[in-house]
């Protein structure tokens, strides 16, 4: 078949993209090579745009980082000996369009991204965003990625523990669906996706191959064969009861000593597989379709090559050692077939009904071009930078205020959403979801981990630079909260079309905010995931990079939950409140605005506040510890009363600056935490806070049934907590029961 | 921990089970039992005191809960088993396999929610007659993690009717003060009921997961007094 | 070839919840006329080998093995030469 | 009033793992004869209020706005007076 332009041009390649292809094997290449390049090189899994930029982030941290890149993840040594893999990875565009298989497959790619590598998967987290859920869509798909994630993650037996839950409209036609998974696994022990040792044997694991996800390759069947369109579903169905037989076997074959090289079939199936483990090893490999399971009759090479069909994975075996292999997989009654070879020539071949139908470099095909894009600042930057926030008028009831913001589903309690997860199985979860971050034991040693994910597009979006930092803020300040030290970053990219200038100027922004931060916290990204192309008509999400973040407790039993514990107990305030209204739930909440500058954040004080966070809590003095983020110091002392199901009685911090009463209540300044011990601990805790420098205030005490809060001219905000709870935690059943 | 006992436990693995090394866990390590694995495919049960079909989704749940487990090798094994008194505890996944086996009366629906539901309950003791119970009081209360979609017990009114005769029904769903209201039902099950036995009293199905609260760090060691029961049996 | 469908549903006596909520969300949708839905499942499969004459028998006994319950379930066969 | 019986099965080319499973499942326990076992769902509502012509779009409507996803889904309707 000869290859013509509308055929590279449908299947995503520019033109000078095909003449590189051309230069690079010196002819026409193949149908069943034109798709190749085609996946290989697309955003999805080549980074052509957005590789340059990634390459700021710091790769090192006070932790030992594996941050390998041709890995599936990375991680960090959480103990000596032990590292602790994570990675965090999109599912949006599936979503949006089926969202329970979609996102029930979503977690099916980034659970292989973890076992993968040898690591047994532990934890499961979500982060997710959607329109306004008093829009119909919004509810169905939300409803959808929770069902679906929830199918999947509770039958593999992966607790999921965390996520986030963001209603936005720009997320209205284009969800965010994110998934974080993490696994542990002894150092020396992490499997490597790659091919050595001519003549082992290549194997296909797992389900079979079917025509899924290969919309795009449509082209060059319908060229030939006028097949229709109806044949080529690009939704995937997710299997978790083969994933679950999968992850087993994996487990137990890679422990066998058997295994060679092992990578999951995800974006691209066969493709990236075999060429990326061809070049990761520096060898060839010569396969055969034929041999391939199938679902289908008569697929072409090319639906083979590019299918996305789950639950699959190749596995190189040792040669001699392949029937041990195979042995294992039949056990858990799994598909395994040799399909063929590794060979010493650097060049995959693939055949099929005898016929060479792909001979490449697998180098070649691993080294996709890089663009430099260019970018211009948004043209509503100026705007919100210049809003003037003073003009918005105070409401006078801030009772009320706090009452409507604790009801928005930006801030509402999430348990509708984790109570359909199972978050406990394999015994690990000591901080349920719920708190700032979960934290689990990892049995056999003292050590425990705590994770969380964090993004906020609306500050991202008011100032991309900025934003991503506070991000990476509020994050960490999460896991000193539960008494974990942040160890390492992984990062999900989700933005519009880079090839506009605006956004990616976004982009960029946001990255280069990220990186100064990570670099200023030492803390290593040790993997991630970009996804571009979040936009539909002209409207793009807001920038969104979502960060997973993992810390380490030293003593997993010192660790702090946000609930107020006892009446008596001194409520402590770390940090100082500034006017920050500028992006705040608030803001948009009670003033329909999304505007002005978001918080301004002070590295140094940040690490402070956190510093003295984190040992008030690892030597057992504070009771209680909740970062303030969303909502601001109200909502945060409204939501350390529901959870410890008790109140408070709290004076304001007299302020000296003449700040505004709604932004001392529901400004979002960064840099603070709430924290409640006995006196003899505050105490300490405001010894410990005065010596590094870090302001501390006194707010009050713990105590009774409802939660007070007095400023200079008389108590402004008066809630009895079960009457908060009841706001807080019927919000979102009652809008999802409409 | 619990002094060495000669009670051997082992725990089945069917494909898609997941709390298989929970159940170990609490058992070997919280509580000093000897425990081992055994197969789906295996046949041979001799050696052990009391075996366990653990929670999680053998066969993905497809088609019915349990509904295809119940078909392993094993299970004919097991139900010989406890046939010769041998004792017999499932969990979740393991109580909805037992009554598709016909090991107890009944079936498993749905949760009227129509969604997994996975937190701490309530659950009240409503029999101490019985090798899994003894070292509880009746009327006492536990706190104890469920994770299920499919809890929903249902039993025609002659096989109820037989349960109370027998006193088989041996948890309910309560309220922390231990009373049984329609609030502390978390999946609509017929009376609450969250754990029955059979009428020789050596199977035991329920949904909680003992195994998740044996540890305190995890938030509550009222499983123990689970395995605290059976210790006591030998 | 013959070809079997079976269709499963709950007993009438026992309350289907799935279905409550999907005929409530029918009827937030303005279909106000539905009334009764209960949902089940269907099963289609290919027969193959076994004499026409024994196919009833044979499928209804998967069916009272393993593709329904029958303490809550009823099921309805269908053969297709 | 009348009656609508709606099956929802997968569409032919996507993979039915709980199929599978189940085809698996009654091989092993001897009905090797049995091929291709699909799983679907069935649903029955009654329907009152419409006019009879007005009822086959309705539910058809009915079937691609709620009851299944056309994207991976096929449906049948049957009704009957
Ligand atoms: N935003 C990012 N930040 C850091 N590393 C990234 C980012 N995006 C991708 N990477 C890294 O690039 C490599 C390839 O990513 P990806 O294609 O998503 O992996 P996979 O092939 O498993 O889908 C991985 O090591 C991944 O961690
Ligand atoms: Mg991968």
């Amino acid at each position: 078949m000869a290859i013509e332009a509308r055929m590279w041009r449908e299947l995503g390649l520019s033109d000078d993209e095909y003449q590189r292809v051309l230069d690079a094997i010196g002819r026409e290449p193949t149908p069943t090579e034109l798709a190749m390049f085609s996946v290989e090189w697309s955003e999805h899994c080549g980074y052509p745009r957005s590789r340059p930029l990634l390459a700021l982030f710091p790769k090192e941290g006070k932790y030992a980082a594996s941050t390998d890149a041709s890995a599936d993840a990375g991680g960090v040594e959480v103990r000596p000996g032990l590292t602790v893999l994570f990675k965090m990875e999109s599912h949006n565009h599936p979503s949006q369009v089926e969202p329970f298989q979609g996102a029930a497959t979503g977690v099916g790619g980034i659970i292989r991204d973890i076992f993968t590598m040898g690591a047994r998967p532990i934890a499961v987290l979500d982060p997710l965003r959607f329109g306004e859920l008093d829009e119909p869509l919004a509810r169905y798909l939300f409803r959808g990625v929770v069902n679906g994630i929830a199918f999947y993650g509770n039958c593999l037996g992966v607790p999921t523990i965390g996520g986030e839950l963001r209603f936005e409209e720009p997320y209205k036609g284009n969800c965010l669906v994110n998934v974080m998974a993490v696994g542990v696994v002894e150092t020396d022990k992490i499997a490597r996706s790659r091919a050595v040792g001519e003549g082992n044997p290549v194997i296909v694991v797992g389900n079979s191959t079917g025509r899924d996800g290969i919309g795009g390759a449509s082209i060059l069947a319908s060229h030939e064969f006028g097949e229709d369109e109806e044949k080529r579903p690009t939704v995937q169905i997710g299997d978790p009861f083969t994933e679950k037989c999968l992850i087993e076997a994996c487990l137990e074959a890679l422990a066998s000593g058997a295994v060679v090289g092992l990578k999951d079939m995800g974006a691209a199936g066969l493709t990236c597989t075999t060429c990326e483990m061809s070049a990761a090893g520096g060898h060839g490999m010569d396969v055969d379709l034929q041999k391939v399971p199938r679902r289908e009759p008569g697929m072409e090479p090319w639906e083979i090559m590019m299918s996305e069909s789950q639950e699959r994975m190749l596995l190189v075996a040792e040669k001699g050692r392949e029937e041990a292999v195979l042995g294992i997989f039949r056990k858990w009654g799994l598909n395994a077939v040799i399909v063929g070879k590794v060979t010493g020539d650097g060049i995959l071949r693939v055949r099929d009904n005898g016929q060479v139908v792909a001979e490449l470099e697998a180098k070649a095909l691993a080294d996709p071009p890089v663009y430099h894009l260019p970018t211009e600042e948004p043209a509503y930057y100026a705007e919100v930078q210049s809003a003037d926030l003073s003009k918005v008028l105070q409401p006078n009831d801030m009772g009320e205020v706090l009452r409507n913001v604790l009801a928005s589903p930006n801030i509402a309690s999430a348990a509708w959403v984790y109570h359909q997860y199972d978050h406990m199985v394999q015994t690990n979860t000591v901080v349920a979801p719920g708190g700032d971050a979960a934290v689990l034991q990892l049995k056999g040693y003292t050590e425990g981990i705590a994770v969380t994910t964090d993004g906020n597009g609306r500050y991202c979006y008011l100032d991309p630079y900025v934003g991503a930092q506070l991000v990476l803020a509020e994050a960490t300040r999460n896991l000193v909260c539960v008494g974990a030290e942040p160890a390492g970053v992984t990062d999900c990219l989700n933005f519009g079309n880079p090839e506009k200038p605006d956004r990616f100027w976004q982009f960029k922004r946001c990255v280069a905010g990220l990186a100064d931060a990570c670099k200023h916290f030492e803390l290593p990204v040790v993997s991630g995931n970009v996804s571009f192309y979040n936009e539909t008509l002209d409207t793009a999400v807001y920038p969104t990079p979502v960060l997973g973040v993992v810390g380490v407790l030293e003593d997993v039993r010192l660790h702090c939950t946000i609930g107020f514990k006892q009446a008596g107990d001194v409520v402590l305030l770390l940090g100082d409140t500034y006017e920050d209204l500028g992006g705040s739930e608030y803001l948009k909440r009670i003033h329909g605005l999304v505007t002005g500058k978001p918080p301004a954040l002070d590295l140094d004080r940040e690490r402070a506040v956190q510093g003295v966070c984190l040992a008030a809590v690892r030597e057992g003095l504070a009771a209680s510890a909740h970062d303030c983020s969303d909502g601001g110091l109200a909502v945060a002392l409204a939501e350390c009363c529901i959870g410890g199901q008790i109140g408070a009685s709290i004076t304001l911090p007299a302020d000296p600056d003449g700040v505004r009463l709604d932004a001392r209540l529901f400004g979002e300044s960064p840099s603070r935490i709430v924290l409640s011990a006995s006196p003899e601990n505050a105490d300490r805790i405001q010894q410990m806070a005065a010596k590094r420098g870090v302001p501390v205030h006194l707010l009050g005490e713990v105590g009774g049934d409802t939660l007070t809060i007095e400023a200079e001219d008389g108590v402004r905000i008066s809630e009895s907590v079960a009457g908060m709870d009841a706001i807080w935690r019927g919000a979102i059943p009652s809008l999802m029961s409409e | 921990m619990a002094t060495a006992t000669k009670m051997r436990f082992g725990i089945v693995i069917f494909p898609g089970s997941n709390c298989e090394t929970d159940t170990w866990h609490a058992l070997n390590d919280q509580m000093g039992a000897p425990v081992d694995y055994i197969w789906h495919g295996e046949t041979d049960l001799s050696g052990y005191d009391c075996v366990i079909l653990p929670g999680g989704f053998s066969y993905g749940d497809y088609l019915r809960t349990g509904a295809v487990a119940r078909f392993s090798p094993v299970m004919g094994a097991v139900m010989e088993f406890a046939d010769k008194g041998g004792l017999v505890l499932g969990i979740c996944n393991g109580f909805q396999i037992m009554l598709e086996a016909g090991m107890l009366p009944g079936a498993m629906m749905r949760n009227v929610c129509q969604t997994l539901v996975c937190k701490y309950v309530h659950l009240r003791v409503e029999t101490t007659d019985g090798p899994y119970t003894r070292a509880m009081s009746k009327g006492q209360v536990l706190r104890i993690p469920i994770a299920h979609g499919e809890g929903n017990y249902y039993a025609d009114e002659a096989a109820l009717a037989d349960l109370k005769r027998n006193d088989q029904i041996v948890f309910r769903f309560s309220t922390a003060e231990g009373e049984i209201t329609p609030e502390a039902n978390p999946n609509g099950s017929l009376e609450n009921i969250a754990g029955i036995c059979n009428r020789e009293r050596n199977v035991l199905g329920l949904m909680p997961h003992p195994e998740r609260c044996s540890d305190p760090i995890l938030g509550s060691a009222d499983g123990r007094l689970v395995w605290e029961s059976l210790l006591q049996a030998v | 070839m013959a070809k079997a469908r079976v269709t499963i549903t709950l007993k009438k006596t026992i309350m289907d919840a799935q279905g409550q909520t999907v005929e409530k969300a029918l009827h937030n949708l303005g279909y106000e006329g539905v009334g009764n839905l209960r949902i089940g499942k269907y099963i289609e499969m290919e027969l193959n080998g076994a004499p026409a004459t024994e196919l009833p028998a044979q499928v209804d006994e998967m069916c009272r093995r393993l593709l329904a319950n029958p303490i809550i379930e009823d099921f309805h066969v269908e053969i297709e030469e």
